[in-house]
């Protein structure tokens, strides 16, 4: 039964967004329809990674290395439950934020997006990865072209020419090592790959490309302006999970397929520790709200890199593995709740200024609290699962006794909280008058509750962290 | 066969040259066009027919139109520098 | 001036990635590659001659499934921008033109055809025959586009999607005899086949939208 | 092993155009180009005496299409851009 799942998850997506395109007018029940279904396969492809032993599917009968195998691993899978819920409730939003214009197409093109993640988080096929990359990098700058202003189709324009860059580099990846060994399977080319120079040189493209997928700090330049000016669910699901989808396959090649340099991952992990600094001043910097968002999301990529500074032999690396899948985790959430209820507060206050937004806590009290708990995540302040994510980074740290990247973790924080605080205590004083209150619409309360239930999870969840960590073994 | 295989490269090359360095948009466009035609016999040349018909079709052809379409447009709203 | 350090820059490193690049890749000694055994090994069972259709429709199925949802994909992505764009098309209209397009096209259409059929046995397939469909569409277009023939909107959108939609209904029949788009032996070749007419209808009908959906579009 | 290195002379060219080039155009053009070198190295670097992988031809049809699905996308997120943007310098 578990096993008709992989291609359930691959049919769920295609048959919904052929629906939603076909009958533009019912879009929204389509994509809502959609996130229920999705969300409960994902549930259960979950259940059936942690009860049986991993097994993999051959897509039409035929075995690995000639034909196409997907395998549920426990972080893949869970990564894309995670996702799964996102998007429902980014889909339940949009319902309610997005024009009916926007709304026809902004499905369609979600929907895709699923399919795009399915391929990318269980595929054991690094050509089918490619196809993945292509689908997700199309659905999402479809999605942020779906705002017409100047601005944000110049945004959109510079980030498809990055995504199709970066898609030619993991190709050109691809190419070599198929030239080299003659396989496609991640699972096939692990026992034959060696250490070699053009084997090396594949990589280094992969890795560029990711980077540059990530938006890791010096090729970060597209994402700030293409997320800030996106619809605000498009922000959500582009910055909660988009981004995520090639970090995760940056973290999968590292841990099972390269060979691994130490020079090489301590290079990414200074990466890292630079998004963290140079997107923390960004977002101080900023004035605009959806940017100040937008950097932050920069900033937190980096310390999903720390983790390359703790994978060789001399720490525990399930410890560092802990901390990058709690910060993930945390940022997934913390961030589409952000996003979310920013959304309501822009749409109250009609401008996106930060000096504009004064005392609007008194107006969207669930948005600003929501905010609130996202800001306690992202800071990582206890109790949240971004807490739990940096003790376990400050543990990493503290017994391999690399104290640059100690401080880098506290500074981070500490500079996270100054532009958080900032942006709390502007909404938080001088609380508006009553007559403010008529901008606010009946669809503003289902608005504000789906951002503030993706908040509450981010910091909530940091209580089940044991089972969650036992979960992922 | 070598000296065939060479002058079809270079003249691939003198292609890419061009159509990378000229000034011209419209120059550009009618270089790749036929930069993709050229590509298309290299791919006879490597023994891949389906590339060589899917290369016409689709590389030359479809994304040529396109792209003679598309400078059409921007040069009757006036925005050839978009 | 910065400028021009930066553009002098980037010309060093592009012509020692070039160097690099070319002496790893001229130097690469490949290992026996076991997909290309495999693959031999199985063609008895794939339906068809011809080994390129053989992998794009049935070992490697998949792939194709999800390139058609690209394509489909990039449709929606353009119908996201409302493109609209009002101005005088191009256009070659004349009384050669008009007669030379008259027998040309359906030559096309036949052409196009000819290369779908014979793609289980030799070079060709449905993405060739469906972009010189596409390619008879434009130029039909290009020649007569006031006499130019559009269908409703919601029967052209279930074009559209025929391609994708009758894959995955292939792939969720084979669901009960086995694997997701799994067919062998005989039924193979009728399963390629279908699959590779509906493809190349709808992938016209796309394709020739990219170009069509510019210049007019018929609102539903 | 001529093909090779024609192949990687286009990937760089594409390369540079795509960041040298200031309109977006003719990035596209570029880019095209670099994914042409690309699926040149792919097939000349598979081909065993003057027979061509059938498996890598393929998966360059895929490639082709996909680029051809990306490359059509782009073109019209050129033209909305250019619209909107005389739109604006129309209303200042």
């Amino acid at each position: 039964m578990f096993n008709n799942l992989i291609p359930a998850l691959i049919i769920t997506p295609a048959l919904f967004a052929i629906l939603g395109f076909l009958f533009s007018k019912r879009a929204a029940f389509f994509g809502i329809a959609f996130g229920l279904i999705f969300f409960s396969e994902s549930l259960l492809l979950l259940y059936g990674v942690a009860t049986k032993s991993p097994w993999a599917y051959h897509f039409g009968g035929w075995q690995a290395p000639l034909g196409i195998a997907f395998a549920p691993l426990r972080f893949g899978s869970s990564i894309l439950g995670v996702s799964a819920f996102v998007m429902l409730l980014t889909f339940i939003y949009a319902r309610f934020s997005l024009q009916e214009s926007q709304r026809a197409l902004f499905y369609p093109l979600s929907t895709f997006l699923a399919l795009g993640l399915v391929v990318v988080y269980l595929s054991q096929d690094i050509f089918t990865i490619y196809v993945g990359l292509e689908i997700i990098g199309l659905c999402a700058v479809g999605l942020s072209a779906l705002q017409k202003s100047p601005k944000a189709l110049h945004a959109s324009l510079v980030y498809l020419f990055s995504t199709l860059v970066a898609s030619g580099f993991y190709l050109l990846g691809v190419v070599i090592i198929y030239a080299k060994y003659g396989l496609l399977n991640i699972s096939a080319l692990i026992p034959v790959i060696q250490e070699e120079l053009p084997t090396l040189v594949a990589f280094g493209f992969m890795v560029v490309a990711f980077l540059l997928k990530t938006a890791v700090f010096p090729l970060s330049f597209w994402l700030a302006n293409a997320h800030a000016n996106a619809p605000t669910p498009v922000s959500a699901l582009l910055s909660a999970l988009v981004i995520k989808a090639t970090f995760y396959l940056m973290y999968l090649f590292a841990a099972t397929l390269f060979i691994f340099e130490y020079e090489l991952s301590y290079f990414l992990a200074f990466l890292g520790v630079g998004a963290i600094f140079y997107g923390g001043i960004k977002a101080y910097l900023s004035s605009d709200l959806k940017l100040l968002i937008a950097y932050s999301t920069i900033s937190q990529v980096g310390y999903l890199l720390l983790i390359f500074a703790f994978i060789d032999e001399h720490t525990d690396p399930s410890m560092a593995f802990n901390a990058m899948a709690f910060a993930l985790f945390s940022h997934t959430l913390a961030k589409s709740g952000f996003f979310l209820a920013a959304g309501v507060v822009v749409h109250i206050a009609q401008t996106k200024e930060i000096s504009a937004l004064q005392g609007y806590a008194s107006i969207t009290p669930v948005s600003v609290f929501a905010i609130a708990l996202s800001a306690v995540s992202l800071i990582g302040l206890p109790p949240s699962l971004g807490f739990v994510s940096k003790w376990y980074y400050l543990q990493s740290a503290y017994l391999s006794e690399s104290w640059f990247f100690l401080f880098a973790i506290i500074g981070g924080g500490i500079l996270s909280a100054a532009y958080l605080f900032k942006l709390l205590i502007l909404f938080l004083e001088h609380p508006l008058e009553e007559g403010h209150l008529l901008r606010r619409e009946k669809s503003h309360t289902t608005l504000e509750w789906t951002a503030f239930t993706l908040s509450f999870l981010s910091v909530f969840l940091a209580f089940f962290s044991n089972s969650i960590i036992a979960f992922m073994g | 066969m070598l000296l065939i295989d060479t002058l079809l490269l270079v003249l691939l090359l003198w292609l890419g040259f061009k159509i990378t360095f000229t000034k011209d948009h419209f120059n550009a466009i009618i270089h790749f066009i036929v930069f993709g035609m050229i590509l298309a016999l290299a791919w006879v040349r490597l023994g891949a027919f389906d590339l060589a018909l899917a290369e016409i079709a689709l590389g030359a052809g479809i994304t040529g139109a396109l792209l003679l379409d598309t400078i059409t447009f921007l040069k009757k709203i006036g925005r050839e520098d978009a | 001036m910065r400028n021009k350090t930066f553009h002098s820059l980037l010309y060093f490193l592009a012509f020692w990635l070039f160097v690099g690049l070319s002496f790893i890749l001229t130097n690469i000694n490949t290992l026996d590659s076991s997909m290309h055994t495999k693959l031999f090994e199985a063609m008895p069972h794939s339906g068809v001659t011809h080994e390129v259709t053989a992998v794009l429709l049935n070992f490697r199925a998949l792939d194709t499934l999800l390139e058609v949802g690209v394509i489909l994909l990039s449709l929606i992505a353009i119908h996201a921008l409302e493109p609209n764009f009002r101005y005088t098309p191009l256009s070659f209209e004349n009384t050669i033109t008009n007669t030379f397009v008259a027998i040309l096209f359906p030559l096309i259409a036949l052409y196009a055809f000819y290369i779908l059929y014979s793609g289980s046995y030799q070079s060709g397939g449905a993405f060739s025959a469906s972009a010189l469909l596409a390619g008879g569409i434009i130029i039909l277009r290009l020649v007569k586009p006031r006499s130019f023939f559009v269908p409703k909107e919601l029967i052209l959108r279930f074009l559209y999607v025929s391609g994708l939609f009758y894959f995955v209904c292939v792939g969720m029949i084979s669901l009960f005899f086995g694997s997701f788009l799994e067919y062998r032996d005989y039924i193979a070749s009728f399963y390629i086949i279908s699959i590779e007419s509906v493809l190349m209808l709808s992938l016209g009908a796309i394709l020739s939208a990219y170009f069509i959906n510019a210049v007019q579009r018929v609102k539903p | 092993m001529l093909f090779i290195i024609t192949g990687v002379a286009l990937f760089v060219l594409g390369l540079l155009g795509v960041i040298v080039h200031k309109e977006f155009l003719r990035k596209l053009i570029s880019l095209n180009v670099f994914t042409s070198g690309i699926f040149l190295i792919f097939v000349s670097t598979t081909t065993r005496e003057d027979i061509a992988d059938p498996i890598v031809i393929a998966l360059v049809l895929t490639g082709l299409v996909v680029t051809l699905g990306a490359s059509a996308f782009a073109m019209m997120l050129i033209r909305a851009y250019a619209k909107e943007s005389i739109k604006e310098s129309d209303n200042v």
